[in-house]
C-alpha cells in the first residue's frame, strides 16, 4: 500500500516525529511504500542539517535522513513546507539566495516545496496519517 | 483519477498556535486541485470563525477576514460542532456570516456554514477518504 | 501569587490544576487561549466564586483577539500589558500553568 | 476508520472528541501520551465500551515507556509499530484527534 | 545573598514531550546553585517518577533513572500531588524508591518522595520565591 | 524592579514568544528592568538569524533583536540554553566550529550559554515569569 506522513512537530519537543519516523520504518518493513512524508507547522524543523543531538540519544533528523525516501526520479520525498519553514527559519541555499541570507540550513535527504505537495500526497496515497502536538 | 474528499480537521483557536492559520493556508491551496473539501470546526475550533476578532492589543495578525474568501473558492462546506458552540456559550449569530455563491442555483449566495450535531458530524466524516488534523 | 493560566478549560486541564492548588490570597490571570475561560460558557462556573472576590484577571488583548469581548463573566477584571506588570509587581512569586 | 489519540484523557480534550463523533465500526488506537487513557484510572471507563467490542488498541512502546504495563485495562489489544501499520491499511482513513 | 526557594513544576509525562526530560536538566544544574530546591509532581506529571519505565519499543532515551542521582545532589523535596495519583490508579509503591542520605541524622538513607494531598502542596507552593513550569 | 522572562516554545507555532515580547516591551515602558530572557525548550529557536516572515506579519525574532535587552559589559541578556539549542539545531560560530558544521543560525542579538544562567536569573531577579505551550 502507498503511504503518506504529515509531521507538525518539530524534533525532541515532542514525540511526533519519532513516532512517525517509527511507523515509517515499519510500513517499510512490511513491504509498503513512503509515497512522501510532509513536515509541516514546526514540524519543518525536523530539516535542519544543524543539529548535535547528545552522544547517548537518537538524531532525528538523521533518521529521517537513513531511510532515504525518495521518489523515481531521484528527488527526495522528505519535503518541508516552504510558507511554514521561512518564517521558521529554515532555508535551502536557493532561497537563502533569494532572501539575501547568508548560509542555509537544510539537510540534503529533504526537499523544500509548496503546501501543494501535502494536498497531492493525500489524492496519490491510500493512506495519509497525521502525527502532530 | 476519482475525485477524493478531503477533511481539514480544526479543533483549535486562533492565536494561542498556529494550527488554525495554517489549516487555513492548506485549505487555500487545496482549492486548486479539483478534490471535495469539507472543514469541520470542533471544541475550541468554532473559535476560529467567531465574528469581531481583532489582534491590535497582541500584535499578532487578523487572518479571520481570509474565511470569507473561501466560498469564491468553492470552499463551501463549513460544519460546525452544535455541541461545542452550546457549550462555549456560542450561537450561529456569533459566527461571521460565510457565503458561496451556488453555480448550480442561479448564484444565488448562501450560507457556508452548517451547524451539525455531533451524529450528523459522526457522519460526515465517515466519508472521508483523507482526513487533515490542525 | 501571581497564576498565569495560557490555556482554554476546554482543551486542557491547567486552569483545574491551578484551582487545585491556589491559596486564599493569589489571583489568577488568563492571557492566550486561557481568556476562553473567561467567557461565560459551561465552564465559567470554575472561576465564578474566585471573580467575585475580584481576583480573576483577563488579559484585554487576548479577549478581543477571539472575538468574545462582549461574553466577558462578570467580575473578572480586564487588564493590558501595563496591567499584566503591574500584576507581577504586586503580588510576588508567578506561577505559570503553562 | 482509524482514530488515533496521542493524548492523555486528563490533560487534553481529545479523547472526549473523538469519543463523541466515532461511528459504530471505527476503532481507536492510543499512542504517545494517550497510552495513559489505558491504564486502569478513574478515566477508563471513557473507552470501557468500546474495548469490550474489540475496538480499543494502545501502542506497546509507549505503554512500556511509561511504565504502565501491568495495569492496562480490560479487553485493550497491544500492538507494535507493525501492528499499527496493519490496522492503518485495515481500517480505511486514518483521523489524528492532535 | 539569602537563599531563595525554587520550585520546579512537572505536570506532564515524560516521553510524549520534552518537558520532563528538560525540566530535569535543570534541576541538575540547580544544583551547583545554594538555593532551596523542591520539586512538584502534579497531574500527569507523576509519571515522570512511576518505576518500571522501557523506552526499548519507541527509539527514545529512557532518563528515568536519573531521578536516583537528584539524591546525591541534595535534592530531596519531591512532592507529588495524592490526587494525582490516585485519579491516576497509582499509588506509592508505583513510584521509583528515590532516596538520599540525611547528612544532618548520621547520613541515614530516607526518602525523597513525600506524597502530599493538594491542600498541603499549596501551602508549599505560597511559600516559594521562583516557580519554574514545565 | 527586576525582571526575567523564561520562554519554551519557538516562534510562530506557539503565542508564548509574542506574549513575553509584549510583557517585556511593556515592563520596559513603565520602567523597570529585564535582567535577561532565557530561551529553552523549543524556545530556542526564536534566535535563528534566518527568520524569514510574510511581509504582512510581524518578525517575532527581530522585535526581540530590537529590544537590545544587554548588561553592563554589553552582552546581549537574550540568553540561549545551548543544550536545548544544539539539539535542536541552532548554533553560533564557536559551536559551529567546534563541531565541524559549515554555518551558523543564531542571530547577533542573541548569545549561547548554559542553563545556569537560567538559575542565575531566578537568583538576582525580584520576579521570574515563564511563557510557555
Amino acid at each position: 500500500m502507498k503511504f503518506s506522513i504529515q509531521i507538525n512537530e518539530g524534533p525532541y519537543q515532542h514525540q511526533a516525529s519519532d513516532s512517525a519516523y517509527q511507523f515509517a520504518k515499519a510500513a517499510i518493513a512490511a513491504g509498503h511504500e513512503i509515497f512522501r512524508v510532509f513536515f509541516y507547522h514546526d514540524g519543518v524543523n525536523n530539516a535542519t542539517r544543524f543539529t548535535m543531538p547528545p552522544q547517548d540519544d537518537r538524531n532525528v533528523v538523521n533518521q529521517w535522513a537513513e531511510l532515504d525516501i525518495k521518489n523515481a526520479d531521484g528527488e527526495p520525498e522528505l519535503v518541508v513546507c516552504i510558507a511554514a519553514a521561512l518564517r521558521r527559519g529554515m532555508l535551502d541555499e536557493s532561497e537563502a539566495k533569494k532572501n539575501g541570507i547568508e548560509g542555509n540550513n537544510i539537510h540534503p535527504a529533504f526537499r523544500i516545496s509548496g503546501l501543494g505537495q501535502l494536498i497531492e500526497a493525500g489524492i496519490q496515497s491510500d493512506r495519509l496519517v497525521v502525527f502532530g502536538d | 483519477m476519482a475525485i477524493k474528499k478531503f477533511m481539514y480537521l480544526n479543533r483549535k483557536a486562533s492565536y494561542g498556535t498556529a494550527y488554525a492559520i495554517e489549516s487555513l493556508e492548506v485549505v487555500l491551496i487545496a482549492a486548486a486541485f479539483d478534490q471535495d473539501v469539507s472543514l469541520a470546526f470542533i471544541d475550541d475550533g468554532v473559535y476560529q470563525i467567531v465574528e469581531g476578532q481583532n489582534t491590535d492589543g497582541i500584535g499578532m495578525k487578523n487572518f479571520s477576514k481570509t474565511f470569507h474568501a473561501l466560498g469564491d473558492y468553492d470552499i463551501n462546506k463549513l460544519y460546525v460542532s452544535a455541541e461545542s458552540l452550546e457549550e462555549r456559550g456560542l450561537t450561529a449569530d456569533d459566527l461571521m456570516p460565510l457565503v458561496y455563491e451556488d453555480e448550480d442555483d442561479d448564484w444565488e449566495e448562501k450560507p457556508s456554514v452548517k451547524i451539525v450535531s455531533n451524529a450528523e458530524l459522526t457522519k460526515i466524516m465517515s466519508e472521508q477518504d483523507v482526513c487533515l488534523s490542525f | 501569587m501571581l497564576h498565569t493560566v495560557n490555556k482554554s478549560s476546554f482543551e486542557r486541564n491547567s486552569l483545574q490544576s491551578c484551582l487545585n492548588t491556589i491559596d486564599d490570597t493569589s489571583v489568577i490571570l488568563l492571557i492566550e487561549d486561557g481568556v476562553i475561560s473567561a467567557a461565560k460558557n459551561a465552564n465559567s462556573s470554575m472561576l465564578a466564586d474566585l471573580a467575585t472576590q475580584g481576583r480573576v484577571y483577563a488579559l484585554q488583548g487576548d479577549v478581543d483577539a477571539r472575538g468574545i469581548s462582549s461574553k466577558v463573566a462578570d467580575n473578572i477584571k480586564l487588564v493590558d500589558y501595563a496591567g499584566f506588570v503591574d500584576l507581577v509587581v504586586e503580588h510576588g512569586t508567578a506561577v505559570s500553568w503553562v
